[in-house]
């Protein structure tokens, strides 16, 4: 018998199950939006048969453990009806096990001026956010939002659906940016 | 009809245009008159983005995102439907036409359609004149002072 | 066709339907009904002078509807007897065709359908196959986008005596395509509408491709695969003429087709495996080579005929590997798809081994049948008394027995296969079977836990399927427990809950009731029947607070030697994991129970003669050194 | 001291001795005439300082999330401070096991600007009873019909009892009509375009940014509200008609699926600006598209919080949705 290995591993946590179905066919690659418009080595085929041939390290550093967002394109088309997103979903879950970082600018929280109304919680895709406790300089010992960056995907909704702007997503996509970007079309010659 | 080309807002949802001669027509041939804002997801935009827009002196506001069902983060554009349809109704009420807001919900095999709504809605804006319901904001001097 | 149409023995009845088949083989009464033609047989010469005057069009199904046909037509060219038919769904009694027709008076607007009953041997069923209508496929765009087009419709664009008389264009422009793709595995393969391989479509692609790339060379063609399927006699060679004339072969499934709403034109997006990386290529015509499906009236022609339909809806053979062109039921044969997506060879070679086994049954003044067969005591049978019962009736998976309230029971015995499900189910005992006899199993069952039962695991296993899956494990060398005590039968059908009582009430450790998986069943709905007992038994020793994993239920095929293996040892830790003082008390608590169900036992015929013969081989048994 | 007063007190007296709450919020007794205050009693002992009437104009549940969320509060709560209450729960600004609401059925309250308008400012004291306010002034005394006098938010009233009080004191209302509140949105909705706007710019456009109204809101509790955000800088902070126009279209939207028509913000402010027809529109559109009044228990997420495909039943009949 073999060794219990990273297959092993990823069928056994749920929406891993199907894993050894994909006969590579590769419909949900060409389907994939991320492999389009953000990361051509995007290609969760590959990633699967990474898996099945226990390529740990490589499975676990690849764009597409971190990059696939559960959109779920993919599994309406997939002839095998593998739950793609689920088996990408539990490799993640081991990766960030293993230490992993996602390479994702995910959103962060100030805690100066969180309220902890819990709409970000209650609006995230992701689960990503909770509120918890936290001992905050000048604020105390009080309840605020965080982030888990394990499962954050940096989409923004907090960001918009935030009333005091205290979570956003870093680096691009910032209120800064966005807003800034707007200004300078706007009004080229003085900010607004 | 005037040939005035009224500034146009356009939201786009990262995702939203699957074929890749849209995007770049998108990316790289957008009139002048057209502003590209690229936002992760449609779930990313903030009132306060179109407010800014509106309150800038963009004369008209293009969302497209993916098919509700379709959203690239599950459902960003569904939260992103309540609260922006929400918003869009709300500032009609107080007199700024909701015309000038527009929602482009394109589905993968919509392909070319974005050229032919930018165009539509360049086309009703021109229709509707020049907004006034709003008052611009004054740009800053250098150094953050008002004019 | 036409020769067969001229054999003098072989009456051709076009536009009929089977609307009854009663009897068995050698005896069968088919009502037939022979559908009115408004057109006389005997008097049409096929000459078409009434298609010609005829003013209505209606859409040609045997165009894929891409050209018209008139109320008054043949379904097709070749049509063999070549005689007229109008519609009367389009026909709008204009009557120019009788006009037309003149003096030959063929045209008979009073013809009405016939019923007709005949006397037949045997049967060949060839009903064929239809095909999958991607239009769900919404990635594909079909019937959205004017240039997808299926296979069948590619196939009468390419055909000479087609609606386009052999030149290929595209619907969407008349234009002549340049570049031209093929996607296999449309719907096939796919667990969303057809999860088995449709057999034939890479060779029927391969084909299409060739011809248009013969007739047209400058045509760019690429097909669309998962995997390339040509294992047959020169169908290797063919596909690789077929890379030679130059034709693109890009693996990847295509995941979605857009269009260029103003050219027609379509884009394929897909992941070319071999370069690992997404490509989309620009077609002017796509055809979809979909997946090979029943006829829509499979179902409906599979109960009029009694037998059976494998997962995938085709019919089901006796025997896939030996006896593939039989129906479960006798005198019934299949030839060709409607057994299972098959090429022309393939259908070819079925339907001449069909035809033989049809004449075996045609030339024999008597049948052999298997002796396994169920008898009828009738007067145990309640229904002889007057009580209405029926059960038997309705759990032969044969129809085999003929019932009448107030009369005994009877077998069908031609029809019986000897499942014993009849046998197992009646709840007054009062049918056996030849060779599996209730004293015989017990016997068995006596002698096998005469010594140490409560260390015994008996085994029911069906004949088919899970008696070849130990015979496998033991060929195999696959390891397990020696307590293992197997009885065979011929379908968990038979086995009767009494069996599993008498096991338990003797102390037997384990019971296992394995038989074929569903599908597998030789007896058609046998396995069915088994399981819902299984499922019943199950529920009872629940209810007495058995230890679980004492009684269990597996179906193991014939192939799955180490499935055997595995449940055998599974059962036997459960064993092992029970202090066995634990194991005789509970065997001890239960045994009144079993006991009370077992009462009527000794009053079959037989059963107590033959248990009273067993005791003398439990005696010598017991008297071995080592014995208790 | 009127009955319901002494009630009051008693049972503030009450969770105050036994060490129920850590405080009692409710009002007291004014320094300026018609103006009660808000009161924070730690002490029994500052209890006959209380004192409830009509012209107690706060909302209450402001002052809520300005203690920590151990602190065991004892709250004064009428139908709309007990919804922002529920509001504000929803939002886990404190949890409903420590409070202790005292609710009282709502008369209504009177707006002290009328009262003056009547009687001018020279007020010696006045008494408030079931239907009729008694005004002592330097040379008069007037006695005035209470209804009339009522804040237009309060005649508009749809809940004037407490839904989820501890205690009741005095015996509930009957509810009011809810057609009242609608057909102010819909007679507003019926103006042309350019009454809507000019209505709106004659309103916004004499704020003086003095906050007031976000001050007398319960539900405007953010540590650092947008206008005063600097990165970045989303509107213009001054009094020009772009900064102001801003401010009152987001504060009026951030307040979608939370207000609860107490009409807080309109009497706190100085300007005398009319605000509740902007909140009371989000407030229409989310009970008409799902169902959802703000503060109605203490469980519900406002529709914001949620999403589900359906939406687009509402949404796409507009023919704005392509």
């Amino acid at each position: 018998m073999f060794k219990s290995g990273l297959a092993d591993e990823v069928r056994a946590l749920p929406g891993g199950e199907n894993l050894e179905m994909c006969y590579s066919c590769g419909t949900c690659t060409s389907k994939c939006m991320i492999q389009q418009k953000l990361e051509p080595e995007y290609n969760p085929r590959r990633l699967l048969r990474m898996v099945m041939m226990e390529m740990r390290e490589e499975s676990f550093s690849n764009p597409t453990t971190w990059l696939c967002s559960s959109c779920d394109l993919c599994y309406p088309a997939c002839p095998q009806q593998i739950h793609i997103s689920g088996v990408i979903t539990a490799v993640k879950k081991i990766a960030v096990q293993n230490g992993q970082k996602t390479p994702l600018h995910t959103a962060v929280v100030d805690q100066q001026t969180c309220v902890a109304c819990g709409l970000c919680a209650e609006v995230c895709p992701y689960e990503a956010i909770t509120i918890e406790t936290r001992k905050l300089p000048y604020r105390g010992s009080i309840p605020v939002a965080v982030v888990d960056p394990g499962l954050c995907m940096a989409c923004g909704m907090c960001g918009a659906a935030c009333r005091s702007n205290s979570i956003s997503i870093p680096a691009d996509y910032s209120d800064e940016n966005v807003v800034e970007s707007i200004w300078k079309w706007l009004n080229p010659e003085g900010a607004l | 009809m005037t040939d005035h080309k009224p500034k146009i807002a356009f939201f786009q949802c990262h995702w939203c245009l699957y074929a890749p001669e849209d995007q770049e027509w998108v990316d790289r041939r957008l009139p002048d008159n057209i502003r590209l804002i690229k936002v992760p997801c449609t779930g990313r935009i903030d009132p306060l983005f179109v407010l800014n827009a509106v309150q800038g002196g963009a004369e008209g506001v293009v969302i497209s995102g993916c098919l509700p069902e379709k959203c690239h983060y599950k459902e960003g554009n569904l939260a992103a439907r309540r609260q922006l349809q929400e918003f869009s109704s709300f500032m009609d009420y107080i007199g700024y036409d909701e015309a000038r807001l527009r929602f482009v919900w394109l589905d993968l095999q919509d392909r070319g359609r974005i050229q032919r709504e930018l165009a539509d809605f360049e086309n009703q804006l021109q229709q509707l004149g020049s907004a006034e319901a709003l008052a611009a904001r004054q740009p800053l001097e250098e150094g953050g002072a008002h004019e | 066709m036409v020769d067969a149409a001229r054999q003098p023995l072989i009456e051709v009845k076009a536009y009929t339907e089977v609307e009854k088949v009663e009897g068995f083989v050698g005896n069968f009464k088919v009502t037939l009904r022979e559908k009115a033609k408004y057109v006389r047989a005997d008097r049409c010469n096929g000459c078409g002078a009434c298609a010609k005057v005829c003013p209505i069009e209606v859409p040609n199904y045997f165009e894929m509807n891409l050209a018209p046909r008139k109320a008054a037509y043949i379904p097709m060219s070749q049509s063999v007897p070549l005689i007229y038919n109008i519609d009367m769904d389009a026909c709008i009694h204009c009557y120019k065709c009788v006009e037309a027709c003149g003096p030959l008076e063929a045209i008979d607007f009073s013809m009405q359908d016939k019923i007709v009953e005949e006397e037949i041997g045997a049967i060949v069923v060839a009903t064929g196959f239809s095909h999958f209508d991607p239009t769900p496929m919404e990635e594909y765009g079909y019937n959205r986008y004017p240039n997808v087009i299926t296979a069948m419709e590619m196939e009468r664009l390419n055909n000479s005596a087609g609606p386009t008389a052999g030149s290929l264009i595209r619907p969407s422009d008349g234009k002549k395509p340049q570049k031209l793709a093929f996607i296999n595995c449309v719907g096939s393969r796919d667990k969303r509408f057809v999860e088995s391989c449709s057999n034939f479509c890479c060779m029927y692609s391969i084909k299409n491709a060739v011809l248009v790339k013969q007739m047209y060379p400058n045509i760019d063609v690429t097909i669309y695969y998962m995997d390339i399927r040509t294992p047959s006699k020169g169908y290797e060679e063919f596909y690789n003429r077929a890379r030679a004339m130059g034709i693109h072969f890009i693996q990847g499934r295509p995941a979605m087709i857009t269009e260029d709403s103003e050219t027609h034109n379509l884009f394929i997006h897909t992941e070319d495996i071999a370069l690992g990386k997404v490509v989309e290529h620009e077609y002017d015509m796509v055809m979809l080579n979909q997946a090979a499906v029943p006829q829509p009236d499979q179902n409906h022609m599979s109960s009029v005929l009694n037998v059976a339909q494998s997962p995938g809806g085709w019919f089901m053979e006796y025997h896939p590997k030996l006896r593939p062109m039989d129906s479960p039921t006798d005198g019934i044969f299949f030839a060709g798809a409607c057994q299972g997506p098959k090429d022309i060879p393939a259908s070819v070679a079925q339907g001449s081994a069909a035809a033989a086994r049809a004449s075996r049954v045609l030339h024999s003044k008597t049948w052999q049948i298997e002796p396994t067969i169920a008898n009828v005591w009738p007067d145990r049978c309640v229904s002889a008394q007057g009580r209405a019962c029926g059960i038997c009736e309705r759990s032969c998976p044969y129809g085999a027995i003929d019932y009448t309230q107030g009369k005994a029971a009877e077998v069908i015995t031609a029809k019986c296969h000897g499942c014993g499900a009849c046998v197992a189910e009646c709840p007054h005992d009062a049918i056996t079977q030849l060779h599996y006899t209730d004293a015989q199993i017990l016997s068995q069952i006596r002698t096998l836990l005469a010594d140490k039962p409560e260390k015994k695991i008996l085994a029911l296993r069906c004949h088919w399927c899970s008696y070849g899956g130990a015979d496998l494990a033991g060929t195999s060398h696959f390891e397990y427990t020696s307590n293992e005590r197997g009885i065979k039968v011929m379908c968990s059908a038979r086995m009767d809950a009494d069996f599993i009582y008498e096991a338990y009430r003797l102390g037997a450790g384990a019971v296992l009731y394995s038989g074929c998986h569903q599908q597998d069943c030789h007896y058609i709905t046998g396995q069915v029947i088994g399981a819902k007992r299984a499922k019943r038994l199950e529920t009872i020793f629940e209810r007495m607070n058995m230890t679980p994993g004492r009684f269990r239920v597996e179906w193991i095929s014939a192939a799955e030697g180490d499935k055997y293996a595995r449940v055998l040892n599974e059962m036997q830790a459960t064993l092992d994991a029970m202090p066995e003082a634990d194991l005789l008390a509970e065997i001890e608590r239960l045994r009144p129970e079993m006991a009370k169900r077992l009462s009527r036992l000794p009053n079959i015929p037989g059963v107590q003669r033959a248990l009273d013969h067993t005791q003398v081989v439990v005696n010598t048994i017991l008297s071995r050194e080592g014995a208790q | 001291m009127s009955e319901l007063e002494q009630k009051i007190r008693s049972e503030a007296e009450r969770l105050l001795k036994e060490g129920l709450v850590d405080v009692v919020i409710a009002f007291r007794k004014e320094d300026a005439p018609l103006r009660p205050q808000p009161a924070f009693f730690t002490h029994p002992e500052d209890l006959e300082n209380l004192t409830y009437n009509g012209l107690c104009a706060n909302n209450l549940a402001n002052y809520l999330t300005r203690y920590p969320r151990e602190t065991r509060i004892g709250m004064l709560v009428r139908g709309c401070e007990n919804r922002s209450v529920n509001a504000l729960i929803v939002e886990k600004q404190h949890s409903r096991e420590n409070l202790y609401l005292i609710g009282i059925p709502c008369t209504g309250i009177i707006d002290w600007r009328k009262v003056i308008a009547l009687t001018g400012e020279d007020i010696l004291g006045y008494e408030d009873t079931d239907s009729t306010l008694i005004v002592r002034a330097r040379h008069q005394t007037f006695r005035l019909p209470r209804q009339e006098l009522l804040h237009p938010s309060c005649q508009r009233c749809v809940h004037p009892n407490p839904l989820s009080a501890d205690i009741l004191l005095g015996e509930a209302l009957p509810e009011g009509d809810p057609t009242l509140i609608r057909a102010r949105v819909e007679s507003f909705e019926a103006l042309s375009r350019e009454e809507r706007t000019a209505f709106f710019r004659q309103e916004a456009e004499r704020c003086i940014r003095c906050y007031a109204c976000r001050e007398a809101c319960p539900m405007c509790y953010c540590e650092e509200c947008f206008v005063d955000h600097n990165t970045p800088r989303w509107t213009e902070s001054g009094t020009t008609p772009a900064g102001t126009h801003a401010w009152h279209i987001i504060r009026a939207f951030h307040q979608t699926g939370r207000c609860t028509s107490c009409g807080a913000c309109e009497r706190a402010c100085p300007m005398d600006i009319q605000m509740t027809y902007l909140t009371d529109k989000l407030g229409k559109d989310m009970w008409d598209y799902y169902q959802f009044a703000a503060g109605m228990d203490d469980k519900t997420q406002p529709p914001f919080a949620a999403f589900t495909m359906d939406d687009k039943k509402h949404f796409q009949a507009g023919g704005k949705l392509s």
